[in-house]
């Protein structure tokens, strides 16, 4: 890609094949459908946009509350409120595209044909990816789900694979696992192009005039800062273990966290949490990348390695 | 729901951080570029550029909107854990991180007659609305609960101590009894607009207050992230044709008329923990 | 137990069948051999002494840094640096024995058989519980570790159960597993008489001048209130998984803390991080879980779920 | 090691907070019950009561005691990351929670004539021993290094001029390069107690400069979280008999001799990322 203003650094990076104009793209869930927060938050600020998983059938979601802050963190249990596929592709995708934009589609279903049925739907769309979201934690089935479990993740990305040609398929991994280098592997060995790390840690709070769990489901998500230490360890383990690139995601609020999952091998990164605390932040982050660059006399990202020679 | 968004991000300095009664705080800022905001418009507010220094408490707070001026704000706030606590200890000159005006306002009309009900951290946005009403000339009542006469925000309240018919839970001002109760008790009232603000628990009572003729606003709660409606946290069930969705009170709310609110499976209190249907499968995230 | 003062709650619990003085213990590793901080944090405070892990022979430990602060965390890397058993028998349990003290001593050692001839030098000494640190993260031979092998939990429990008569054995476990409901199974199967979780989550820092991680094991261990909500779960679901007492570790640092950790099922809890933030914490907490109980009417910590009836 | 600490938990108050150069801040508070101190120990300081509104950051920062007496205390720091940015926003009567004092001190000896040297932060415990040495009637030299002109602490060093020999690195004030430079050249010198605290390199780099009847004593520093001994985490190896052992800064210095550290497989910086013997088959914790 080329530079965006003369004298600025290139912050464009490839995920295997994808090129993304920053390496800054939107967490899946924490930026609705990519219009839904403009235009205080434009999309276009971000390399890619994730949208919110969408399955076969629209949700409801979980009864509130669904959201307690935690110290650095962000405990959720929205319970995948989404559309459903039909009125994403619709709806959100024609209006993203209309602003020239494809995004990075994050699905989930239950089972790898339900993937691969939803894989070719999108497969005509203007997409520029899909996100297997396998990894939400505290399934109602025991904390059981996909995403723990390297035949079945094998099985799912491959089935999409087969029905999804219009892009990579990059698979989104739950840290809540004994070897998370076991999943990604087992991810590539399906065919996946990307994998990204991590989903939230699975969490639970307490109110104390209860005595019991805020959340309907007991458990929940742990996202943001207080998580990101995981999800350095985790994208440092998995790319020094698996060829495919890996995207790195958890807790990310400032340009010197994204230059730490560089470093720890992420080819790119998605902001979550933090633009909760202020949207305006994702183009400070880009401007303070840049600058970063230019102080140390790198006029790309993919000259970092060289600052830290 | 509105198409974009009309909040905008800002900043704020702190003009005064004063207490009021036992409990709340009267905060003034001045704000650069301000958006002419309406009563029942909140804004999330924490103090500025914590970013850099602190990640903990890591979201703002939601406070709404007591007054707005060309280049003013007001909140008035009850301290209830760390993040209004920090807000507490502001001082003057200290600056604030500003998102909003954010979500919708209460209707001003004057048919039929506005009745204000407001309890506790519920005050602020109907002692903004009963100024705009009283500025476009439209009568109205205002009924305001507090714990105890201790409790209630005098300085704020000056000027409007006619107006305001005043509920001590404990009965050591006004009416001894929360306003539900208050108002059962007026048998032959006309219809009125009720706009109301506070409790959960007091907004599901109210509801069951309503005479033919009579219109009701309420305006919810919530435990927010986003404030305008891409985390899906602030939920609330409201109808849909046959069926029942979950909207934001943050970005189609916080004032909802009560008859789109979806009732139907709900216990007495209206959001809170153990309140909202607990419909099945659904999993988190 | 006895009352401490009259008018004062009771704070006394008891972990299956020993009694402590108050639920709050120190978490090993954060309070040295349990007089290395007096007078200013005198053992007494502590409901249960937890020392620091020994091994069968001394250990150095790690070479610097050993530390890096997070976002509400701590990652340490110290190695398990420990004077080791002997030392520990003939110079530490006497000090503290001196005092009236009978710790509870955290030992690990390579194999079943080293941690049964540990707590069999233990066994005539006096100490009121053994806990086995099966779950340090990271370990040399790439991330597997005991306490993430449901088999390998059985056979060290059932070793140290039959060397160790003196006291209850309790197995701390690392939540760097799948399901630590299963880990926590095994304990019990083993013959355990508690668990106790969790110890640090797998994390990692990057220093941004090299590129790299700071510590030379690259990843180190993650603690304090970050991590939290991610124990609370841990204890929420072991406690109604199996049927021994559970001790609540991970991110207190408050007496709401301690009692969210009670509510969510532990019969005791341990701080550790916090402390270095504040040495006269655990005093502190101790008041405030007494006035807190106090407002609600309970005499006792046994009362506290009349508290939330 | 002291077999009990002397430390106490305390609470000071902010007299005053100014920047001092263009790097540095000069931070006086006022203490209860302030424990005498002595040059080289120092303080685990933080903002008084954060834990109850934030635990972001969570530890507490250690600085070297600058000046202390019945009930003041002063520190000079520089602003490297949150900690010490949120220590510079400090205003008068901000409350600090302080753990100290903490560590041992440098000798204080007139034979061989003491010669202090101290590099960017490691310049507030020099000050204060030259005053203590200057107190005691001790003659000594001091060599401070610094980047460039614009980062010395001047008010700070008012009154000391004259004494002060000044090094910079970029030759805008004083010697130009760095102290062990500037002391290399001096063939002649007489035996000196050299008493250091700075960079890991400098310090590494005078224990080559040693001639016959010099004693070297080096103040070192890590990365800490319990300042008492409890934690392990400031670990640097020292002489251990015919082995060697890691023992805590905190504790056992930061002032080592330094023919009691352990160089044997030690790179040119003492302490720091990659500096320490790697030495196998440890675990973590
Ligand atoms: C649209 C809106 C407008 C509001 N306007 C005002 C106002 O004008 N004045 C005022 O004093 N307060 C107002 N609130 C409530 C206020 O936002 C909360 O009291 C505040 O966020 C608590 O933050 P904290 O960090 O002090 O408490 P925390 O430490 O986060 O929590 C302390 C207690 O408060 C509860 N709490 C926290 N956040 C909320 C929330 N959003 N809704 C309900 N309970 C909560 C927690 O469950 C907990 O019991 C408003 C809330 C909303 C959603
Ligand atoms: C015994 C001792 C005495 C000290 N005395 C002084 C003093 O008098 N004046 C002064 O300005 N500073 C002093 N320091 C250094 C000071 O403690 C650190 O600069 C401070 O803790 C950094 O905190 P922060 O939150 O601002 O930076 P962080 O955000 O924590 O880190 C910013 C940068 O500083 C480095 N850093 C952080 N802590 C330390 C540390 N303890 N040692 C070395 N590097 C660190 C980090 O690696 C990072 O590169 C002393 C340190 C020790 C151990
Ligand atoms: C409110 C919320 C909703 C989320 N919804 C989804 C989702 O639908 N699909 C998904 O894969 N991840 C979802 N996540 C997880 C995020 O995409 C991300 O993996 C995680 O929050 C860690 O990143 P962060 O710390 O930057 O937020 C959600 C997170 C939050 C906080
Ligand atoms: C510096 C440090 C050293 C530790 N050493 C040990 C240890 O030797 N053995 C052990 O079982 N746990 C050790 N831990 C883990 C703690 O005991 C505890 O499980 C963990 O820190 C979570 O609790 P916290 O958040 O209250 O610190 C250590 C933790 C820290 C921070
Ligand atoms: S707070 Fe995010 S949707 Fe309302
Ligand atoms: S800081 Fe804990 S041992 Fe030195």
């Amino acid at each position: 890609m080329s530079r965006i203003r003369a004298g600025q650094p290139d912050l464009s990076v490839e995920v295997g094949s994808l090129q993304l104009t920053n390496p800054l793209c939107s967490a899946s869930g924490c930026f609705g459908y990519g219009l839904d927060c403009d235009p205080l938050l434009p999309p276009e600020v971000f390399g890619g946009v994730v949208t919110k998983t969408v399955t076969p059938q629209p949700r409801k979601g979980n009864p509130v509350p669904r959201l307690r802050e935690t110290s650095s963190g962000l405990l959720n249990s929205i319970g995948l409120e989404n559309c459903g596929l039909s009125p994403f592709i619709l709806e959100k995708i024609p209006a993203l595209a209309a602003r020239g934009i494809k995004p990075i589609v994050s699905i989930s279903a239950g089972d790898p044909q339900g993937f691969a049925d939803m894989a070719s739907a999108l497969n005509r769309e203007p997409v520029a990816a899909l996100e297997l979201n396998l990894s939400c934690p505290n399934v109602a089935s025991a904390g059981a789900n996909f995403a723990t479990d390297p035949g079945a993740v094998v099985e799912i990305v491959a089935a999409v694979k087969g029905a999804f040609t219009a892009g990579p398929v990059w698979v989104k991994l739950t840290p809540n696992v004994t070897d998370i280098t076991a999943i990604a592997a087992a991810a590539a060995a399906g065919g996946a192009d990307a994998v990204c790390a991590i989903n939230t840690l699975l969490g639970m709070d307490i109110d104390l005039t209860t005595g019991r769990s805020p959340f309907a489901r007991t458990t929940a998500g742990l996202s943001g800062p207080a998580i990101m230490p995981v999800a350095l360890a985790a994208v440092y383990r998995i790319s020094r273990s698996v060829e495919i690139p890996v995207v790195g995601i958890g807790g990310i609020a400032s340009a010197e966290d994204v230059l730490k999952f560089l470093a720890a091998g992420a080819s790119a990164v998605q902001v979550g949490t933090i633009v909760f605390r202020d949207p305006t932040l994702p183009a400070r982050i880009l401007d303070e990348l840049a600058a970063w660059l230019t102080e140390r006399g790198c006029d790309s990202i993919s000259e970092l390695e060289t600052a830290w020679r | 729901m509105r198409a974009s968004l009309t909040a905008n991000y800002r900043r704020g300095r702190v003009i005064s951080c004063q207490p009021d009664g036992d409990l709340y705080f009267d905060l003034e800022l001045s704000v650069e570029q301000e958006t002419p905001a309406q009563p029942g418009q909140f804004y999330l507010v924490a103090a500025e550029e914590s970013l850099d220094e602190s990640l903990d408490p890591l979201l703002k707070r939601p406070l709404s909107i007591l007054t707005s001026t060309n280049d003013r704000l007001g909140f008035l706030f009850k301290v209830v854990g760390r993040g209004t606590r920090a807000l507490a200890r502001l001082d003057e000159g200290d600056g604030l991180d500003l998102l909003g005006p954010l979500g919708n306002p209460f209707t001003i009309d004057a048919e039929p007659q506005p009745l204000l009900v407001g309890g506790g951290v519920g005050v602020p946005p109907l002692i903004f609305l009963s100024q705009q009403l009283s500025a476009a000339g439209i009568a109205h009542r205002v009924v305001f609960a507090f714990g105890t006469a201790g409790d209630i925000p005098k300085w704020l309240l000056q000027g409007m101590e006619n107006k305001v018919e005043i509920c001590t839970l404990d009965g050591t001002c006004g009416f001894h009894g929360n306003p539900v109760d208050y108002l059962a008790a007026e048998q032959d009232r006309a219809p009125a607009r009720i706009q109301a603000c506070g409790p959960g628990g007091m907004l599901a009572a109210l509801r069951g207050l309503r005479k033919p003729g009579d219109e009701i606003e309420l305006s919810l709660e919530e435990h927010m992230a986003c404030g305008v409606g891409i985390c899906r946290g602030c939920a609330v069930p409201v109808k849909d044709g046959d069926d029942w969705r979950y909207a934001t009170i943050c970005r189609e709310g916080p004032v909802f008329p009560d008859d789109v609110l979806h009732h139907g499976e709900l216990e007495a209190p209206l959001t809170g923990p153990g309140s909202a249907c607990r419909c099945g499968e659904e999993n988190n995230e």
